[in-house]
Parts: structure tokens; sequence; C-alpha cells
């Protein structure tokens, strides 16, 4: 598998080209952006775009597009750290599962039932009352909805890889399961994982979107695009403005990733497509 | 770069860790024994969460007799008040009682409305779970038919249409779309109601068409991935050799799909739509505040902001077992579509 | 900006096209934010109760009117002896409640006794503790005896919190209201609304409303799309930030009066280091009201200098106390040893005007070096975390209680004010009944606190209305926590 | 004149020609086969006769049935195919619908057809039980579908029966049995049959003319007997030649017992987590056998035996439940097997496809078994490795390559050379030449005779192929449902079987292409 390959699906390169930009956009803000966002002035609030302010000003006079790229930012980073989560927890014990079989693997598919049992709104009202809400709590209620489904990607496919000879060769070789698990059975699934990573993060995305506009994510003064969209939500009438340019930057966000994650499934690996199917998580 | 798998290698597996041609017919395993383990599994799954539940809401700041008494109460009231809600009991005691009460069916008063608790769930639950239904239905009456056309008409326009409009359907966050659908619909048309609910049993028309904005809302998404899911899936059973067998017998190909294809193309759309159940139930809480809907995630977060615990456990015990519950519909569904899985157990 | 202006329009034109379908009735349905957790309003502080209740299907001995003026409820009359500490009412004959169960002097006796009594779960049993006795003299005359003279005894005998209830019904009251008031409880379908109907036997003037929903809609934007679709006929509260869509729509009016809610930067006086006098002058320097005002309240607020209601006659203005100017307060924060300025917490309740006043709050505390980190809270855990345990440094709030000025004079309040001379001052407050003297005492009071910059006085909630232009009768004011509909009633 | 006539058949996948040129005809009433390796065109032939090749295939050139061209439109087509062609193809499993019964299923091509044919009467004729009819295909044996398949082909009365390969998934009785009433049913209906096959012995017992298939062209045809007796083509003449094995096994003095299995018995719970609704499975029951140094024996019996079961014992890679293994003296249960034990024995895999990570290299994967010999400086890492590779006659520049850069016969090359990297004394093979090409069979099995000669290695060999177990044993053990039933010298066993599976099994042997007479 090289480069070039990847390059001939066109899905692919849009879709990874288009969320590597808003995720630079995000990264940018960090160290620039074009107004500092916690800078109110009110005075210079509901500005249409201008030279001076790109995408105007938001109801509390704060540059729009200075808004938009931290935004940006939070709601990368929100999705990818519960996608750590996700990814850090679940997949290790979809592989101990397969691997150790028996009563690990019985007890990974139980914790895996119970967590999927909450909806992730329930635990992020739950994770807010006892810790308050914020990015933090987003990133937990996200990250534990995540982890079974890690889990269960990650055990069907290392059952899957699991049957495969050369994993009875190095059970030959002496190998114990945690090597087992880490030398054949997580490489053979990482792009079945890479593919389920791409939609986690895009539901991660919306999920944030929506934790924060029922007011249990990203808090002020920082700031998320699903934040700017509750901010915006009851101006809309008056400023629709407000609110369309965080919309359309989450549509256009999540759409990148999905792209890319189809192109990803079908330039990895055209089994993939069966497989990967758990496009409804999240 | 990433490996290549073996793809070809995996044609031969045989099904089981015995010779290659897997042949022996195999017993049937009964299927009353399978749903006994599945409901033990199930009411395990259940206490667990129950437990998780009550030790998370137990370390809940915030004290329900200081709420409802407020601002101004003096010590000597709210200590009247806790008293008289039973909080002062021992943690396992209260546990305990709690889970013996809802195996008798009594969920207990709720601190802040000083009403049974059951009464409180059983009104919401008249929302939130035709709104679910509502949008289950929606999204497979538009979902299913829309995948069904995509494959058909696989690398044609209509497919690329499709599969287009339904990446915009996931990518759209429900509550905007519902939002936007509001200012259409009820503002600027005036066809459906802004929100609210009217009580089944009062005008069961109006309460239908109450719904029909919010599950709209909830279903797009749903619909969008089941249309992606539907076409992948029919697509794959395109290419199975069972088509092949079915066209060869003298169907056509659409024939075949259509006689032969669905059915199998509906398990992991089967699949999908148990996990939808519970993406659902997320989604309703966010969307009842869209449309201000009594359902019951309104009910959760509105008891946790009074830290009426008595409630807010109970109500979440409810939302977890309505997507365990469904969880497993959906295992027994499957094993009625599937007859493979008659004699499995995993 | 030009992007909005034609869609506002064509919903405008939109709407003036379908007109408001609603046919003409005797029937209005309201909008209210908040849904109470239960509809006895003497067993709970929830604010949310008295809007649907107060007046409506329950009646206090006195009732306050939309001036904040204290007129006969079911007391028709009362005397007060000269020493101020025994009020004789004689209560209106043939008086029923909704159960049909009649009304006396030995319901107003319950209902104190129960107020007073050890395990009372009233909100604001404090108020009611100068009553000594109640003494019920004959069936239409009840007698109350008190420890000490109290200004505003018939005020808070008009509260929501005092309303009489029978001794047959006030436990179910929670749940199934039973009143005097001119409307009675037909159904509360939880999480949606409450309905109540014209009580026809209903000893006073009877209303022009036959029924009144209350529909609990929280977001602002739904609660707009209601409005507009005609689902909502007025609402008595309306997100300032969206008074836009309806300022200019003949299909609707916009109200706009005067609440008691005085928003304050609410202090902890007793840390570190606030509990510096020129850091809170530094801070009540670097606060600029006008922008508060006019990014958290789209304008709507009035500034205020003390914690006092503009409206109220006693008022005095003392917003120029301490002037904004950024360059006094980082003088006054090197002066007190924090030339760099320091770092605190800001705890904000789940209210719309103390998340903005917040955001701008920082942004300005930042301009004088005070970094401030803000804190979003449930209102529960803000009650225990501020009002109970007092772990804050600073947080939002508006006080909505009328004349609540004697809450500097407690030292044990959460802001941690403790001041001697205050003290000495309410209390001769409270045992004067001369008007002329209440006004130099409370005008002293309000003076002393502004000057000692005790919180951060930022301006007066304003009551925005939104209500069908064919309504009339409202309150403009909020002089008092509920929504009345004696008056409301539909013009042509 | 021919009931199917090609012309000049050319099919591509994106540009890549599967067929080319393909010209020839079947006659009515004729059994005509093709043989052709992986990857010759034969399947791709066969399904654009009946119409059902992929979209993406490009064809051109004529396909005539009964002097008609095919009809171009699908729905015509389709009716064609149900009416005239009756298909049976390789995999039995996935080629019926999982969801349906057998009889729904051979019913819909009755109906399809409207031949009137009665499902009962179909299923007896192809030697199924009537209740089979209410079952799923997950419910039959291997043979079975097959015969429910062949039961569907045969509903619509076809003119012409296309088998594709489908005896190939089965197991050696039950391969002859299908094979048999192929040839019964066509003979009796006087079907033409169109067979298709890798297997030169299949063909040669059912076809009166064949042709030969490699890259896509036919390079030979004509009468069976004259194809097979005197090929014309290099190429037909290598096939015929690997199908005849020869005995490579000489006559050994044997040493001192190696392996010795005592009392062997392995049972699987099925039912899952709970201890209720378990059944006990024994599929390894009270075995006992010694193999000595040096010996090469072989254990045959029919699928689900046991076989491969008691083998993953002996390796290492299982438990048994009752009984004990000595390797060299040393007792073991099955994983318990020491490090420096388990490098005195190894297992060559089935399927070389799946016996290499793809994601490591060649030189990667068969150093794995390295450290079972403790820390080897790299210097002798790199020798072994040498060792190994060269033994296998592959190059050792190949230890930096990836397994998809290899066909299956390297691969089993590779996969013998993996087992030799530690020196093992006893190696086991499991079916070790049956996933591969006919033609590489033969080099494969020589090299394995080689290093057992070379190296003194004692060898195990798992397998149903009884001409490939005359050519390599020394002994062989007969083994069905968990015993081992008989044993002996191959000569012996093979010439006078006593237990009746033996028999059957011997029975089930398809003649040598040559000793056909028809």
């Amino acid at each position: 598998m090289n480069w070039q390959r990847l390059l001939r699906h066109p899905s692919l390169v849009i879709g990874l080209g288009a969320a590597t930009a808003f995720a630079l956009l995000g990264l940018i803000s960090l160290v620039w952006t074009p107004y500092p966002i916690e800078q109110i002035v009110v005075a210079r609030r509901f500005l249409g775009p201008d030279p001076a302010h790109w995408l105007g000003t938001d109801h509390l006079g704060r540059d729009m597009l200075s808004l938009v790229m931290s935004g940006t930012l939070t709601s990368f980073l929100v999705a990818f750290s519960a996608l750590v989560i996700g990814v850090g927890i679940g997949v290790p014990m979809g592989l101990a599962a397969a691997a150790w079989g028996g009563a690990v693997e019985w007890l990974v598919l139980r914790i895996s039932d119970v967590t999927f049992a909450f909806p992730s709104v329930v635990i992020a009202i739950l994770i807010a009352t006892l810790a308050g809400p914020g990015e933090l709590n987003a990133i937990l209620a996200i990250g534990i909805f995540n982890i079974p489904v890690f889990a269960r990607v990650a055990r069907g496919g290392a059952l899957a890889v699991a049957t495969q000879d050369y994993v009875a060769a190095g059970r030959l070789a002496g190998l114990g399961n945690a090597a087992i698990a880490a030398r054949h059975l997580l490489p053979n699934i990482a792009s079945l994982i890479i593919v389920q990573a791409t939609i986690q993060l895009s539901l991660g995305i919306l999920a944030e979107a929506g934790l924060s506009y029922i007011g249990l994510g990203t808090q002020a003064p920082a700031t998320s695009l699903g934040l700017m969209l509750r901010d915006s939500q009851s101006l809309f009438l008056i400023h629709p403005w407000l609110g369309i340019v965080p919309g359309l930057t989450i549509v256009l966000i999540v759409i990148a990733l999905n792209i890319a994650g189809d192109g990803l499934r079908d330039a990895l690996d055209p089994r993939l497509r069966r497989e990967g199917l758990n496009h409804g998580a999240g | 770069m990433l490996p290549k798998r073996a793809t070809n290698a995996m044609r031969h597996l045989p099904p089981c860790g015995g010779g290659r041609e897997g042949g022996q017919p195999r017993p049937g395993f009964p299927v009353t024994l399978f749903i006994l383990r599945r409901l033990l599994t199930f009411a395990a799954t259940l206490f667990v969460a129950a437990l998780i539940i009550f030790i998370l809401l137990d370390l809940l700041p915030g004290d329900p007799a200081r709420f409802i008494l407020g601002i101004n109460a003096s010590e000597a009231s709210v200590a009247a008040l806790r008293t008289q809600m039973g909080l002062d009991a021992p943690a396992h005691e209260r546990f305990f009682g709690w889970i013996a009460g809802m195996v008798r069916g009594d969920f207990g008063i709720s601190a802040t409305q000083r009403v049974a608790i059951g009464g409180l769930i059983a009104e919401r639950m008249a929302v939130t779970l035709p709104l679910t239904m509502m949008a289950m239905v929606l999204s497979m009456l538009i979902g299913l038919p829309l995948g069904i056309v995509a494959a058909m008409r696989r690398g044609k326009p209509a497919d690329t249409g499709l599969m287009i409009l339904a990446q915009t359907g996931i990518a759209i966050p429900n509550f905007w779309f519902g939002m936007l659908l509001t200012l259409v619909f009820a503002v600027a048309l005036r066809w459906l109601p802004t929100g609210g609910f009217t009580p089944w049993h009062e005008n069961p028309g109006a309460a239908f068409r109450g719904l029909i904005l919010p599950g709209l809302a909830l279903a797009l998404p749903q619909a969008s991935i089941l249309a992606r899911v539907m076409r992948t899936a029919l697509v794959d059973v395109t290419g199975q050799d069972f088509i092949r067998t079915a066209r060869a017998k003298g169907l056509t190909r659409s024939e075949a799909i259509w006689r032969h294809g669905l059915r199998n193309a509906f398990l992991p759309v089967l699949t999908i739509l148990g996990l939808q159940f519970a993406f659902l139930i997320a989604g309703t809480i966010i969307v009842e505040n869209v449309f201000y809907l009594p359902g019951l995630g309104r009910l959760i977060f509105t008891a946790v902001s009074e830290r009426d615990l008595t409630l807010v456990r109970s109500a979440t015990i409810v939302l977890v077992l309505a997507v365990t519950a469904t969880m497993f519909i959906t295992d027994l569904l499957y094993t009625l579509v599937d007859p493979r899985l008659r004699r499995q157990n995993a | 900006m030009n992007v909005t202006k034609p869609l506002a329009l064509a919903a405008t034109a939109l709407l003036l096209a379908t007109g408001a379908a609603w046919a003409q009735s005797s029937e209005v349905r309201i909008g209210v934010a908040l849904e109470p957790p239960a509809l006895d309003p003497t067993a709970g502080a929830a604010e949310a109760i008295d809007v649907v209740v107060y007046q409506n299907i329950f009646e206090g001995l006195t009732r306050i009117d939309q001036n904040g003026a204290v007129q006969p409820g079911l007391a028709e009359s009362w005397e007060i002896a000269e020493d101020g500490l025994t009020y004789t009412f004689s209560l209106h004959e043939g008086i029923t409640f909704h159960d049909g169960t009649g009304f006396d002097a030995e319901d107003v006796k319950f209902t104190f006794d129960r107020i007073l009594a050890e395990d009372s779960v009233n909100a604001q049993k404090a108020l009611y503790e100068p009553i000594a006795a109640v003494n019920v003299v004959d069936p239409q005359t009840v007698e109350f005896q008190l420890s000490r003279p109290d200004g505003l005894f018939l005020f808070n005998l008009g509260r929501g919190d005092a309303v009489i209830v029978a001794p047959e019904s006030a436990d179910n009251n929670a749940s199934e209201p039973i009143g005097t008031g001119p409307f009675a409880f037909v159904q509360w379908d939880r999480g949606s609304r409450v309905i109540l109907e014209r009580y026809e036997p209903y000893w006073g003037e009877a209303p022009a409303l036959t029924k009144a929903t209350y529909l609990f809609i929280s977001d602002t934007a739904t609660l707009t799309n209601a409005l507009l679709a005609g689902d909502v006929d007025g609402t008595n509260n309306f997100a300032p930030e969206a008074l836009a869509v309806f300022e200019n729509n003949p299909q609707f009016k916009v109200l706009v009066g005067s609440t008691e809610g005085e928003t304050i930067l609410g202090t902890n006086n007793a840390k570190e280091p606030f509990s510096d006098l020129r850091v809170r002058q530094a801070m009540a320097h670097a606060l600029n009201r006008q922008e508060i005002i006019d990014g958290a309240t789209y304008g709507y607020g009035v500034p205020i200098g003390s914690h006092f209601a503009p409206h109220h006659p006693y008022y005095l203005d003392l917003t120029g106390t301490y002037p904004y100017d950024p360059d006094a307060a980082k003088a006054l924060l090197a002066e007190a040893g924090y030339p760099d300025g320091f770092s605190a917490t800001l705890k904000l309740p789940p209210v719309a005007y103390a998340r903005l006043s917040g955001q701008i709050i920082a942004s300005q505390f930042a301009q004088v070096g005070i970094k401030l980190e803000l804190i979003s809270m449930e209102w529960a855990q803000w009650l225990e975390d501020v009002l109970g345990n007092k772990d804050f440094d600073l947080t939002i709030v508006a006080h909505v209680e009328p004349f609540d000025i004697g809450i500097y004079a407690d030292p044990n309040y959460y802001f941690g004010y403790d001041n001697p001379d205050v003290q000495a001052l309410n209390e001769t407050l409270n045992a004067t009944i001369d008007e002329g003297e209440r006004q130099r005492i409370a005008q002293e009071v309000q003076t002393i606190i502004a000057e000692d910059a005790v919180n951060g006085y930022l301006f007066e909630l304003a009551q925005t209305g939104v209500w069908n232009a064919k309504l009339d009768g409202m309150w403009q004011n909020a002089p008092i926590e509920g929504v009345v509909l004696r008056d409301i009633h539909w013009v042509e | 004149m021919a009931l199917v006539e090609i012309d000049k058949l050319n099919i591509s996948f994106d540009g890549r020609a599967a067929v080319s040129d393909l010209s020839l005809s079947i006659e009515k009433g004729e059994s005509f086969g093709i043989i052709g390796e992986s990857g010759s065109g034969k399947s791709l032939t066969a399904l654009a006769i009946a119409g059902l090749l992929p979209d993406n295939a490009k064809v051109s050139g004529s396909i005539r049935f009964e002097g008609a061209p095919l009809p171009g439109d699908e729905r015509a087509m389709a009716r064609l195919r149900g009416r005239h062609f009756g298909m049976v193809f390789q995999e039995p499993m996935t080629a019926l619908n999982p969801l349906m019964k057998i009889g729904e299923q051979i019913g819909e091509a009755a109906e399809l057809s409207q031949s009137g044919a009665d499902i009962a009467s179909l299923i007896a004729e192809v030697g199924l039980l009537p209740d089979h009819a209410g079952r799923f295909p997950h419910q039959l044996s291997g043979g079975q579908r097959q015969r429910a398949m062949i039961a569907m082909a045969l509903a619509s009365a076809p003119d012409l029966l296309i088998a594709d390969e489908p005896t190939s998934a089965l197991d050696t009785i039950t391969q002859a049995l299908v094979l048999d009433l192929i040839a019964e049913i066509c003979a009796r209906r006087g079907m033409t049959l169109l067979f298709i096959s890798h297997d030169m012995r299949a063909v040669a017992a059912l076809c009166t003319r064949i042709g030969v298939m490699r890259t896509g062209q036919l390079v030979e045809t004509g009468e069976t007997q004259a194809v097979l007796r005197a090929p014309k083509a290099e190429y037909t003449r290598k096939l015929v030649a690997a199908s005849r094995m020869e005995r490579r096994a000489t006559d050994r003095l044997h040493g001192d017992p190696l392996l010795e299995v005592e009392q062997v018995s392995r049972e699987y719970g099925q039912g899952g987590f709970w201890p209720w609704g378990r059944t006990t499975l024994r599929a390894v029951d009270k075995v006992s056998l010694t193999i000595a140094q040096g010996e090469c024996v072989a254990l045959v019996g029919p699928s689900g035996c046991g076989k491969t079961t008691l083998a993953r014992m002996i390796v290492g890679l299982d438990n048994v439940s009752a009984g004990q293994m000595r390797l060299d003296g040393q007792a073991y249960r099955g994983r318990d097997l020491p490090p420096l034990l388990r490098a005195g024995l190894s297992l060559v895999f089935q399927d070389p496809f799946s016996s290499f990570d793809p994601g490591m290299t060649i030189g990667q994967s068969l150093a794995e078994p390295l450290h079972l010999l403790g820390n080897l400086s790299s210097a002798e890492r790199a020798t072994r490795l040498h060792d190994a590779i060269m033994s296998v006659g592959l190059d050792p520049a190949m230890l930096d390559r990836y397994p998809h850069e290899f066909s299956g016969g390297q691969r089993q090359r590779l996969a013998i050379a993996r087992a030799m990297v530690t020196r093992p004394r006893l190696v086991v093979l499991d079916e070790p030449v049956s996933a591969l090409d006919v033609s590489v069979r033969g080099e494969v099995l020589n090299l394995l005779a080689r290093l057992q000669a070379e190296h003194g290695l004692t060898f195990l060999i798992i397998s149903h192929d009884l001409d490939m177990v005359a050519a390599m044993a020394d002994r062989v053990l007969v083994m069905e449902a968990g015993r081992i039933v008989e044993e002996g010298k191959p000569a012996d066993l093979f010439a006078h079987p006593q237990h009746a599976l033996t028999k059957a099994l011997m029975a089930a042997q398809l003649p040598d292409i040559t000793e056909t007479s028809w």
C-alpha cells in the first residue's frame, strides 16, 4: 500500500483534504486568531462581513472568524480526545476478548453491554451534575460512549484474524495471548480501527455540538461550534448569519470526515465495506 | 502503509475450528434456552447499570431540600425536609430499597414534585416512546427505499445524488434541523404546531401532529444512515453466490435481489436499527427541548437541575431499560430472521 | 447587517398575510420559561410556582397590585393598633375554596400555624417570625399579635408564601392546588402545561377570561416560534435578545416594565482579596455598566449603584459613586498590593443574564488585570456552593425579593458583609413606621453599601413581556412574582 | 447440431484478458469437461454460457445455444437459463440462500421453469430424505447441500447441466458419491453436462470429451482418453504427470519412539457461559499412538473425524481433556509444552494464504519461532533464516518481502521453511498440498521427502488424500469419530482394508485417469 494507491481514491483525497484544512484552521487558532475571542466590545456587535471582520461579529462583538477557528479547534479537540479514550480503552478490551476468550471475553461483552445501555446524553447529564458542564464532560461522555463501539469493532475484527493460520503459527512459536494480540491481531485490525475512528470522529463533532447545545458541553468564554449554535439560536430570525456560519462549518466538517472515512474504507480494504458497517454508532 | 490483508484466505475459513469441509448436520439449539440466557444477561446488565447510576448520583453535589426551599430558607426547615424525604438513611439501604421498590413497581415519590415517580415516568414515556417509534418508522420509511433505489441504480446519477443527500443528512445536527423545520412548517406555513404536546387521551390527532416535526428532525440523520447501510448491504448481497444461484434458476438480477437479496441484506440493517434506537433515545433528549415536548429526557434534565435524586435515578434506569430491552429484542428478531443463529449461543 | 433584514421582513410579511388565526375568545395561552416543580407556593421558593398560582388560584389576606401597593384581599379591611403590634382583619363573607369548602378565620389561623410550625417547609418562614400569635375572634375576624413592629407586615401577608390554604386540601396543594382565587386548577400535564379555568362562584369581580393555559417553554427560539405561529398568546418575560423580532410587528405588543431584581456581582467580602475595600472599589471602577446592560439585556436593564430598585420611592441614584474608570481601578489594585491584578472564579447560575454578564465582566476585568475563570452551574449546585457553603469568589445573581436591603444586615449571608452600622440601621428601619424616617434610613443604608462596594451593582432587571396585540390588562411591572390573570382580556 | 457453440470468446476485466479467443462446441447429450488450475478462466467460460458474468466484465465473441445466439435482454436470458440450464456451484454453503428452507429453494426453481417438477421426487432423486426439504442450508452437511443444489438444478429439467467444481469443497467419500450422482442422473435423463474442475481424475471419470485451459486459453481439446493418454500440449503433459503420485518413501530404519500419545481425549463443552444447556462433544476419544524417530506417519479420515484436533493437541495449540502425550519421553498435556520442547515440534498449515501475517515480512515471520531457543545472537538468527530458506530452494533475498508477493506454491515452501527454522525433529503437516494447484503439488511433496531424508525428520501427515498418503507414508492410521480404527503400512492397508471406513475411502478413490475404461 502506498500513497499513490491512496491518491487514486478521489473521495479520500477530497475528504481528508477538507478535514485537514478545517483541523489546521483550528490549530492556527492556538497561536493566532484575527481578534482575541475573549475580547468583548458590545458596541461592535452584529457587524456583517467586512474587511475588518471577514465573517462579521457576534452578539458580544466578538470576531466570528476568530470564534469559528477557535470553535473548530474545540470541536476537533473534544471529538479527538473522546476518540483517544474510545480507542485507548475499547481496542485493548476487544483485543483481550479475542485473544483470551472465555471469561475475559464474557466480561468485556458485559462491560460493553452496560456501557452501551447508557445513551451518551445521559452519561453527559450524569457527569455534568458531578463535575459541572464543560469540554471535559463532553470528552468523557463521548469517550465512554466510544468505548463499546471500539471494543466491538476490535473484537469482531480480531476474532476474524484469530482464525487465521498465522495466529496459530504465532502460538506455536510460543507467543502468549498478549504477544499474539500485539504482534498479529492489532496490526491486522488497524485499518478497521482507522476507518471506524474517522466515523467516530465525525460523530464526536456532532455529539459535541448537541451537548453544547443543551448546555452540557463547552462553556464560555471558550467556544465551540455547538456553543456558537446555541448562542445564536434565539437570534436566528434577526441575525441568521450567526447560526449559519457555525452550522455550515459543522456540516462541512462532518461531511468531509465521512467522505474521508468512505474513501479510507475503499482504499484500505474493500472487504471493510462489509465489516465496517457500524455507521449507526453515535 | 498499512498491510493488505489476505482477503482470499478468508473465504476458505471453516465456520468453526474443525475440518474445512465444515459439514456435519448440526443439532438445533433450543430457542427457549437462548431466550432465557439472554434474559438473564439482560437482567444482570440492568442491575449493574442501576448500581452505577446509584453510585454516581449518591456522589452528586447539591441538596434537593435546599433547592426546594430556596435562597432564604432556614437551616432548620431544610433539615426537616431532608428527614422527611428519607435522605438520612445509609446508602446500601437506600439502594436496595430502591431496587426492591422497582421490582414491585414502586418507584418512590419525587422529592421536588411530591408525586409518585412511576406515574411521572409513565406520563413521559407516553411521549418519548411514540416519538422514538415515530422517528424509527419515519427513518425506515425514508431510508430503506432510498437505500434500495441507490443500490439498484448503483453508480448511476440517482445513486450519487442520493448518497450526497445522505451524507448531508448525517452531517446536519438534528436540533438545528428541527429548528429549521419549525420555521418552515410551523411558523411560515402553519401546517403543524411549533411544539408542545396534547395528551393522547385528549386528542390523539393533535398528539400525533405534535410528534411529526420532532419525529422528522430525529429521523433525518438516522434515515440517512439507514439509506447508506441498506445500500451497502444490498450491494454486498448482490455479490453473493446465492444471488447467482437465484439468477441461474431463471430470475433476472433485480428479481433475484428482491426475492433473495432483500431479506439477507436486512440482517445488517437490523443490527443498525437496534443501535439506532439508543441514538434516537439520546436524540429525543435534545429534540424534546427544541419542541418543548414533555418527554423522559426533559424529565431527567429538570430533575437533575432540581437535584431530585430519586426521580433522576428511576428515570435514568427506565431509559437504560429501554435501550437494553431494544438490544434484547433485536437479538431475538435476529434469531427469528436468521435461522443460522437459532442454534448458536455467542 | 444586510443579510438579515430581508429574512426578518419576509417573516413579518408572512405573518401579516396569515394573520393571527386564533379566534378571539375568552381563553389565553401563556408561555413561561420555567415549569414549577410543584404548585404549592407555601412549600417552595420557586418563582415558577407563583407565576402560575399567585392571585389566580391562591389569594392572601392582602394582595399586591401591579404598582407594588398593598390592596385588600381576602381581608376587606384591617385595623392596626397604636403600638403596631396588633393587626385585626375583617374577612370577606361568602368565600369558598375551589373544593366547595367555606373560608373563614380558622383557615387563616391554620395557614399561619402551618407556616410557623417546627417542621414547616415554608421557604420564607423567617419573614413571618414576628408573628407571636394568630387569634380567631369570630369566623369573619382574625387578630395577629406581633412580637415587634414590622413595617413590611402587610406587604408580606400579600406574598405568595402567605396565601390562605384549607386544612382539608393543604397536603395535596403540591399537585392539586385548591385555593380561593378567581381561577381553579384543572389539570397539569407535567413537562408541558397547566390549565386553569374560571371559578364561577368566585367572591370578587369575575375575570374576563374563562380559561388560561400556561405552557412551559424554556428555549427562547422555541418560544419565539410559538409566539410567531400563534401557538402562544403571550409571555410575561421574554429574553430581551430576541425582542427585536416582535418590536415592529403590529401583531404583537412588547411591554417593558420594572422588576424587583437587583442584579449584582456578588462578592465574597469575607475572603481575600475581596475583604480589602480598595479591591472592591477597583472592581467597581472596572465595571462598565452600560456595556453590560447593552450586552446582557440589550439595553433593557436600568443601571443601579446600590442594592435598591430604581422605581421605589426610597431610591437614591448612586450610580456615580464609582464611575467606570479602568485607570483608577488599576491604581487602586496597585495600592492594595495587586499591581498585576489577581485571578478569581466567577460562579454563574443557569440564567442568561448571569452567563452573558459574566462573559462581559470577565472581558472588562481582564483590562485591569483581574483574570476571571467562569464556572457555570445548575441552581441546586449554586445554592449549595454559593449560598450554603459560601465557597465562591464572585457570582452574578438577581435578588428578586422586594425591599430586601435587610440582607446586608446579616453577616452570615453569602456575601459575608459584616458592618455593625448597617445592622443597627436595619433594626431601626424594621421598627420604624414613619414613612419619612424610613426613607432616610433606607437611603443611608443604600449609600453605605454603595460606598463600601459590598457587591458590584449592575442593573435592575427589566420585565419584557411579549403579548398578542389584542390582549390587554397584563401587568407591565413585576413588583412581585406572578402572572396575574384577573384583568387580562381580549379587545377588538 | 451442437447444443452450445462458443466462437472466439474473449472476456476481460479492466483491460486484463481473462479468457482469450476461446472456441468450443458441446454436443447434445455429451459430457464435456474443462480442466484448468485456478485463474485459468474455466469458471468464467461457464458463467459466460449462462450469462452470469460480473457487470464489469467485457465480453466479445459469440455464444449460441441450440443454434440461436444468447439473448442480450436480461429478462429473456434469465428465462432461458431457468428453462434450459441447470447449474451447480463449488460452495454449496454460500450458493444457497441461508434464510430459505431447502424445499422452498427447490420449489422456486421448479416454479420459475414451469417444469411442474415434483419437489419430493427431486429430493428423492438426489438421495436426500423427505424431511430435508424443511431444513435450512446450515442444517445440512456439505454433501447434502450439494445434493440439494443438484436437485435445484434438476428442477427445471434442464437440457444442459453446468457443474462448476461441484465437489472440490467436499471430502473424498462425499465427492465420489456426488460425482456418481451427477453421472447417473445425466445418463438417466440424457442431459448434456459441462463439468468444470481442476481435478483431472474427476473430469476423467465423468466426461467423454475434455478441454484443457490455461491462463484463459484452451490449450487442448479432444476425447478424454485421447487427451489424457497422449497429451499433445506440453501443459497437459505436465498436468497428467502431476496427477500421478509416485511413491517417495523408502523403507527406512526407525529409531526410538519420538512421540507417544497415551489415551488422549478431547471434549468440547457447547453452550457457553451458563452451566445448563451445555452438551459435550468428544472430538478425540482415547487415542493412543506412537511415532518413531525418522518415521512418516499419516493420519487419514473424513472431515470431522478429529484428526485436526489431535494434531492441534500434539503441537501444543490445544489441551487434552484426558490422557497425555510424550515428546522424547517428556510428558505434556498440550499448551503446557515448554519452549525448548516446543522448538522440537512444528506445524505446516494447509492454507498457504492465511499462514503468513500479511503485515510482516517473510523474515519476521520466519524468525518468530526462534525465540523458543532463547537469546540467539543476531548472526545466529541470520544463519538460521538463511539456512531455512535455502533448504526449501528459495532465495534469501525474499526474506525482506511480504507474503502477498508470492504464489501459493512459494508460500507453502516458505511455510515449510518456517517449520524448519528451529530445526525440529517432528513436523506435523496438515493437508500440506491440498490447497495447491496440481502442478505444484509434486514439487512440494518432493521437497518434503528431500528434507526428511536430509535432516532425519519425523513427519505426521494429516490428510484425506489417499494417493498422497500412499506416496509419502511409512504407516497409515485411519481415524473415525475420534478413534483410530485401523493402522498399517499403506500398501497392505490399501490392498486389504479391514474396517468399513477404510473400505469406503478406498471405494471412493477415483480411478487413475489412464485406468478409466470408456
